[in-house]
């Protein structure tokens, strides 16, 4: 039940409350470039999704394995070398060349993947997949995950492979969502009377203001949320409500 | 005339030929609909200058005078005739005003107009073209913008003249302290809240007026009760009560003047019934959602804003389909 | 591109406003929304793609007798990886405040598409010197326009200008509050988009003018 | 002949990829005690704020848990400073807690990263509020009051940010009650 | 067949549609006046859907009234006959109120005339028998009725043979005869009900057996009690239902008609055929029976002309080919306020800009209206109200529609089911901005259409 929570909580932190568009401002540029039609940008956050969670399992895996310090197969293969070496060995200085490899990597996984078995979406977005790579959602998810995985010691909060996947797979969808609703507002206003110099990216920058001050209304959502599915972990017994207000 | 040497027979008809039908109801017009809004709104004004005195009716005039100053600026600068007679810039600065605190600062209220009408109205092409409501936009852009103005502490002026002003507003009341409000207040309107918001009974006869002139689509307003009703009833009657009802639910804070008012905006609600019994089934849940759940004491606007994003997607699935069945597609 | 291509000083000049990254092309979104609550954070991003558009594009001129056309895109990712970085840590090392404000912006900079446009539009085919000034102009663009962006978040949002390193108070923060108060918006995301939509606005609307003129 | 085409043409992505490597590695070496030293500074800098009396700080022995030991000029340890976060009202917040030597008594409270809402919640890390803490007995959970505290373990939230104050000493309560436990069970040098 | 059959199952209304002001009172109690036979009749070769006729008279030919002008091979067609006796003229062209311009043949009205009262008789008065109907050979039925030229007189003029013939794929259960003229001031129907039931009987009777049809119902909306009573009368002993509908525009239209007197739905882009129902004008019926009892062609028909901007209303039993000039100098010509001059209802009508059009098999009216009547406030901003939505009786969404071929976005269009439109009008009616939806979705489909079989 705990559990369920922690991941419920998480998934609703990453796709609603501090969604990757209106709260972290990744993955504007396909946001902004392909949410003209609503069918090409639900296939664009579908591919996104898809692509950021196979990113994360295998940079999840790399992390922990490798680069993180301290990392176990990193240090087995340093002691194979080294037998009498000490210390932590630290590969996180390469985290962002191979990050970025992995993306790239996964990303013609799905290309090729998509091509065979799903030709018609493949027309629909094909053009896009290779502009994934450079989609920063995907990086973004790698780095967050970065931070969380549990090799280096002192990890505030660690991330096992199981939260990993569930962040990516919910920051795609977050990424999903903001874009889909997008591409409904801009089919929308395709004819309606937009001052010329605002059209196109001026305007959608705007929705995507007026979007995100809506998206704020989730802030505290997950705190609250918190309090009710899981009660702290150290309860205050002494604690009592406060008295009401003299008034 | 008579001098005319024609003057024998009667002067010729002038025809005119148009494409049909020749005849209108003419029953309605756009800015009588506009009319019928402000009509619709006067118990709340009533109700908020009977609470708030001096204080909502400075609200009001900064609200409705800014409105009227940004569409006619921004038009301008648009090269457009300025529309200001529609009554619609009217209505979304008498919206936004009743929307506020009555202690806010008188910027909130400027910049709360400028923005609805900037910043939702004009930049996407007028009347009838936004997306989101303006005057919640507007409120929106002012409350975050003004946080200390606008947040469940600008409601409480202990030391104000106006009665009204000492408490804490239901809703925070609520959250904060979880203390109930007693129903009667709740539905005359003697609490605290944003200026227009206090009274349920204001609200819902406002607001019938409005459906039963049909300017306002009575589907929504349903379809949001509704949903409330449920959403907030059924988890009632598995627990014993805290004191806070569902009927708590529907009339403190701003949920029927929102439901009646706002998310009845035509321009940003969808085109069919079906549509818009869905939009005000999601607006409720989100006005729950928001209001149980998040760190604001109140969804209405954030729910608003949020239903308006999705009616493009609302009205994608609630195309009806015609009598008849679709067109036969031809080979 | 004309076969004598363009001279370094074009490249340089066109960089800053006629091609400008963000507000011209509408490149590099996702910075340019994310750090522009303060000058500060601007400036110190508009330093560090300076320094990575920069290495990379003259390293990308120097071999670009030896790129293969399919190893193109592995190569220019391989280098302004290595390069951000080299930023990031330099970064870390020596202005510790900004690089935790920036956070995961400055890693990004790997993804963001002015620096591999650049490589491959100008780098990949030009001569050092018009790679390097390329370089700088595009950075010089993109600081302008994030400048211009955290001019109008910051004061509006702040009331102050450079507050963090000059302290340079544009509204007085002795105004009291039922006169003016801080745009709290104009500091959060809403604000960032806001900014930048009507910024496009106001570029397209007075390259309209200029053009008519 | 496919193949040998193959690594042919890489030969420059494999060159590439040495120099890089060592490039990066050498970056690595030469910076890497400066960012660490950056990291530790970080909350090392506020010890003198945090305790009143200590000059420096270092690394104390706890175990699995974080907590710094507050030393004054002399080496003697003048109390303690301990790292806490929790979910604040937008999202993590991160706390530093100054303990005095018997960690009977608050001595400071530092907010080392938040994103409450600005001009609201941030308000936390203002000195004025913070403040509040110091002084305060550990042997009894803090309460937050909208109104003027009247009971010792009693401090105000911030007008219109409860929950981000209600956050703050929730988190600061447990950080705490741990500490304590930890403390008396020996756990810490 | 079965019983269900003729067992009117409808509720007598359809969903949705407008309650426009009905204005009938202005010519409902002026009993049919015959006009006096005009000099010259132009009768157009082309009177009805599909194919044109071609003339079997030669130039200064002598012809008696009711003969064959025009006549072609083609099936969904009908041929023309002259109302008068006289004399053909040279062919020339002219103008329908829909804009088409089509070949006429003038002919020169002879001295010999029937007089208005023997002219009455002939088309309506006289005995019309019931009994033998069954008896009859429906292939002569209708055959009988393509010789007579009889075509739909509620306004589409479609050869009433070819919706007649028996189709073994599509059996008939239920002629629908349509007395519901929604539109508002039309009164030449009401008034044939009143005047002639017993023909409509007869000539229902006669469709039904061509059709092989067990059901035969009259629809008539209910605010025309006196016509529903005639013709029950008319009924009486005979399987002819008289059904009672709301009313509610456009209540006339087929779909509608079928939905609300059987609770049928036509399928979108199908036929009343599709659901069993051959739908025909009381008009029609009359024709019919004249033509299979009397052997006579279809020469003259029913026209009202009526609305406050002419002189007289009247309700005039006018031959084809007789111009609208004639008919409103008959009615004491236009008042000096009249504003549009429209062939048809005010609704889905026409407006004309000259009257020498001529009078034609599937005219019902001439309605003249007002400056004040045509009113109309400068158009504004769709506000999305959804008024349109509420009235279309094909339940489709007008404003969405006329956006879409505003912009020419035939995705759109076609995603809203434009193709669908039936263009009674009914949005176009109540559009608080004043936008001129149907008039938009009108040219959108057309445009659609064009540009679809072109690629």
């Amino acid at each position: 039940m705990d559990y369920l929570a922690t991941i419920l909580l998480l998934a609703i932190s990453t796709a609603l409350i501090n969604n990757m568009v209106f709260h972290f401002f990744v993955g504007n540029c396909p946001f902004i470039g392909v949410s003209r039609k609503l069918d090409t940008a639900f296939g664009m956050g579908a591919a996104v999704t898809f692509v950021t969670t196979i990113a994360a399992l295998l940079s999840w895996l790399i992390t922990w394995a490798v680069l993180a310090p301290g990392a176990p197969l990193t240090t087995w293969v340093w002691h194979l070398i080294r037998p009498d070496a000490k210390g932590v060995v630290d590969l996180s200085i390469l985290n962002y060349v191979v990050y970025i490899f992995v993306i790239a990597w996964a990303v013609q996984l799905v290309e090729m993947y998509v091509r065979k078995f799903f030709p018609a979406l493949y027309k629909a977005f094909g053009v896009f997949l290779p502009l994934i790579t450079t989609n920063c959602v995907i990086l973004f998810v790698c780095l967050e995950i970065m931070k969380h995985v549990p090799s280096a010691g002192d990890v505030p909060d660690p991330w096992g492979l199981d939260k990993a996947l569930i962040y990516a797979f919910c920051a795609g969808l977050g990424f999903l969502i903001a874009i889909v609703i997008m591409a409904g507002m801009r089919e929308e206003i395709e004819h309606c009377d937009v001052p010329k110099p605002l059209q196109g990216p001026g305007i959608t920058l705007i929705m995507a203001g007026i979007l995100s001050l809506a998206f704020l209304g989730f802030t505290g959502m997950d705190s609250n949320l918190a309090k009710i599915l899981k009660p702290a972990p150290t309860p205050a017994p002494e604690i009592k409500a406060a008295p009401p207000p003299a008034s | 005339m008579n001098a005319s040497p024609a003057s024998s027979t009667p002067p010729a008809p002038v025809l005119t030929v148009a494409p049909g039908p020749h005849i209108f109801s003419g029953s309605l017009t756009t800015r009588r609909m506009m009319v019928d809004v402000l009509l619709g709104l006067l118990p709340l004004v009533a109700v908020a200058v009977w609470q708030f005195r001096l204080l909502a009716l400075m609200q009001i005039g900064i609200g409705v005078a800014a409105a009227l100053a940004a569409e006619w600026l921004f038009q301008r600068m648009r090269g457009r005739a300025a529309t200001l007679s529609d009554g619609s810039a009217a209505v979304t600065g008498l919206i936004l005003a009743l929307s506020l605190p009555a202690t806010a600062p008188w910027y909130v209220a400027a910049v709360g107009s400028f923005a609805a009408i900037g910043l939702a109205k004009v930049v996407f092409g007028g009347v009838g073209q936004n997306l989101f409501n303006p005057a919640m936009v507007g409120r929106a852009f002012a409350m975050i913008a003004f946080p200390a103005a606008m947040g469940a502490s600008a409601y409480v002026v202990a030391t104000s003249p106006v009665d009204a002003l000492t408490h804490a507003t239901p809703l925070t009341a609520l959250k904060m302290a979880n203390e109930v409000t007693a129903l009667g207040p709740l539905f005359l309107g003697t609490t605290n809240g944003s200026i227009g918001e206090t009274s349920a009974l204001a609200a819902i006869l406002g607001g019938l007026y409005l459906c039963l002139r049909r300017t306002a689509s009575w589907e929504i307003p349903a379809g949001a009760i509704l949903s409330v009703v449920v959403a907030a009833g059924l988890p009632a009657l598995f627990r014993d009560g805290s004191g806070w009802s569902v009927a708590h639910d529907l009339s403190a804070g701003a949920f029927l003047f929102g439901a009646f008012f706002i998310a009845t905006d035509p321009v940003s609600s969808p085109l069919t019934p079906k549509g818009k019994w869905i939009f005000g089934a999601v607006f409720g849940l989100l006005v729950l959602l928001i209001r149980r759940l998040s760190g604001y004491p109140e969804g209405v606007m954030f729910a608003i804003l949020i239903v308006n994003a999705l009616v493009p997607l609302i009205n994608r699935v609630s195309i009806p389909v015609p009598v008849g069945g679709p067109v036969p597609e031809r080979k | 591109m004309s076969n004598d291509g363009p001279t370094p000083l074009e490249r340089f000049v066109q960089g800053i406003i006629p091609e400008n990254p963000v507000l011209r092309q509408v490149l590099g979104i996702c910075p340019t929304l994310a750090v522009t609550n303060t000058m500060e954070g601007a400036m110190t991003m508009t330093g560090a793609v300076l320094f990575v558009l920069a290495c990379a594009n003259v390293l990308i001129s120097l071999i670009r007798g030896m790129l293969k056309p399919h190893l193109r895109i592995l190569v220019f990712t391989l280098t302004i990886a290595a390069f951000v970085t080299v930023a990031d840590r330099l970064l870390a090392a020596f202005m510790y405040d900004m690089s935790k404000q920036l956070g995961p912006y400055i890693p990004l900079i790997i993804v963001n598409c002015i620096i591999i446009a650049r490589c491959e539009i100008c780098a990949a085919k030009q001569g050092v010197w018009t790679a390097f000034s390329d370089a700088v102009g595009q950075s010089l663009g993109f600081g302008l326009a994030l400048g211009c962006i955290a001019t109008v978040r910051e004061v509006l949002g702040f009331g102050t200008w450079f507050g963090k390193w000059l302290g340079w108070h544009v509204i007085p923060a002795s105004i009291p509050t039922d006169v003016w108060s801080p745009w709290v918006i104009m500091v959060l995301p809403p604000g960032a988009f806001l900014t930048l939509g009507l910024l496009l606005g106001a570029t397209n609307w007075m390259t309209a003018r200029t053009k008519k003129a | 002949m496919k193949k040998q085409n193959y690594i042919a043409d890489a030969w420059l992505v494999i060159l590439l990829s040495l120099l890089f490597g060592g490039g990066l590695a050498g970056v690595q070496a030469s910076l890497k005690p400066r960012i660490d030293a950056n990291k530790l500074g970080d909350t090392l800098s506020q010890i003198p704020a945090l305790v009143p009396g200590s000059t420096r700080g270092e690394k104390a022995d706890a175990g699995e848990a974080v907590v710094y030991k507050a030393l004054d000029a002399a080496g003697a340890t003048t109390g303690w400073v301990i790292p806490a976060s929790g979910q604040g009202f937008a999202d993590r917040l991160e706390l530093l807690i100054g303990l005095d030597a018997t960690g009977g008594r608050i001595t400071g409270l530092y907010v080392l990263d938040q994103k409450e809402t600005p001009g609201l919640g941030d308000n936390i890390t203002a000195k004025a509020w913070r403040d509040q803490y110091a002084g305060k007995a550990t042997d009894k959970p803090i309460v937050v009051r909208k109104t003027k505290p009247e009971a010792p373990n009693e401090i105000q939230a911030i007008t219109g940010a409860t929950i981000s104050s209600d956050s703050v000493t929730a988190i600061a309560n447990a950080a705490v009650a741990k500490f304590r436990t930890d403390l008396a069970g020996g756990g810490i040098h | 067949m079965s019983a269900t059959a003729s067992e009117s199952t409808g509720t007598g209304r359809f969903a949705r549609g407008v309650h426009p002001a009905d204005r009938k009172a202005l010519a409902r109690h002026l009993p049919i006046e015959v006009l006096p036979t005009p000099p010259v009749v132009t009768v157009p070769v082309l009177q009805h859907t599909g194919a044109p006729c071609k003339p079997v008279v030669a130039m200064k030919q002598e012809v008696p009234a009711g003969a064959v002008l025009a006549d072609t091979d083609a099936f969904v067609s009908a041929p023309v006959h002259t109302p008068v006796a006289g004399a053909v003229q040279k062919e020339t062209v002219a103008t329908l109120p829909n804009g088409r311009h089509v070949k006429v043949i003038p002919v020169k009205t002879g001295p010999e005339q029937l007089s208005a009262e023997a002219l009455w008789a002939d088309l309506y008065g006289g005995e019309w028998p019931l009994e033998g109907i069954g008896a009859l050979d429906p292939a002569e039925i209708v055959k009988a009725i393509r010789a007579a030229g009889i075509v739909g007189q509620g306004g589409a003029a479609f050869p009433t043979h070819v919706k007649l013939a028996r189709n073994p794929k599509k059996p008939v259960d239920t002629i629908l005869v349509n007395g519901c003229e929604c539109e508002p001031y039309l009164t030449a129907d009401y008034r044939l009900m009143i005047e002639a039931p017993e023909p409509i009987v007869a000539g229902t009777l006669i469709a039904a057996r061509a059709a092989g049809a067990a059901g035969a119902v009259i629809a008539v909306e209910d605010n025309k009690p006196e016509a529903i009573e005639a013709l029950r009368k008319a009924a009486t002993g005979t399987p002819v239902k008289v059904a009672a509908m709301s009313t509610q525009y456009p209540m006339g239209g087929e779909k509608q008609t079928v939905r609300a007197s059987l609770g049928r739905t036509i399928p979108t882009g199908g036929l009343p055929l599709d659901v069993g129902v051959v739908v025909i004008n009381v008009a029609t019926a009359a024709a019919i029976a004249r033509a299979v009892q009397r052997g006579k062609p279809l020469t003259h028909r029913v026209v009202s002309v009526t609305g406050a901007g002419i002189a007289n209303p009247k309700n005039l039993l006018a031959p084809v080919g007789a111009s609208y000039a004639d008919l409103i100098a008959h009615c004491g010509g236009l008042k000096p306020d009249a504003a549009r001059v429209i062939a048809g209802g005010p609704m889905m009508g026409f407006s004309l800009g000259a009257f020498q059009t001529p009078v034609t098999k599937g005219t019902s009216g001439i309605v003249v209206l007002t400056a004040e009547d045509v009113k109309r406030s400068a158009e504004t901003s769709c506000v999305r109200c959804g008024r349109c939505v509420d009235v279309c009786p094909l339940n489709l969404v007008p404003s969405r529609l006329a956006l879409a071929s505003r912009h020419k976005d035939w995705t759109l269009a076609k995603r809203y089911h434009l193709a669908a439109c039936m263009e009674c009008g009914c949005c176009a009616y109540v559009c608080p901005a004043a936008i001129p939806l149907v008039q938009l979705m009108r040219m959108g489909k057309a445009q659609m259409q064009k540009e679809m079989t072109k690629s």
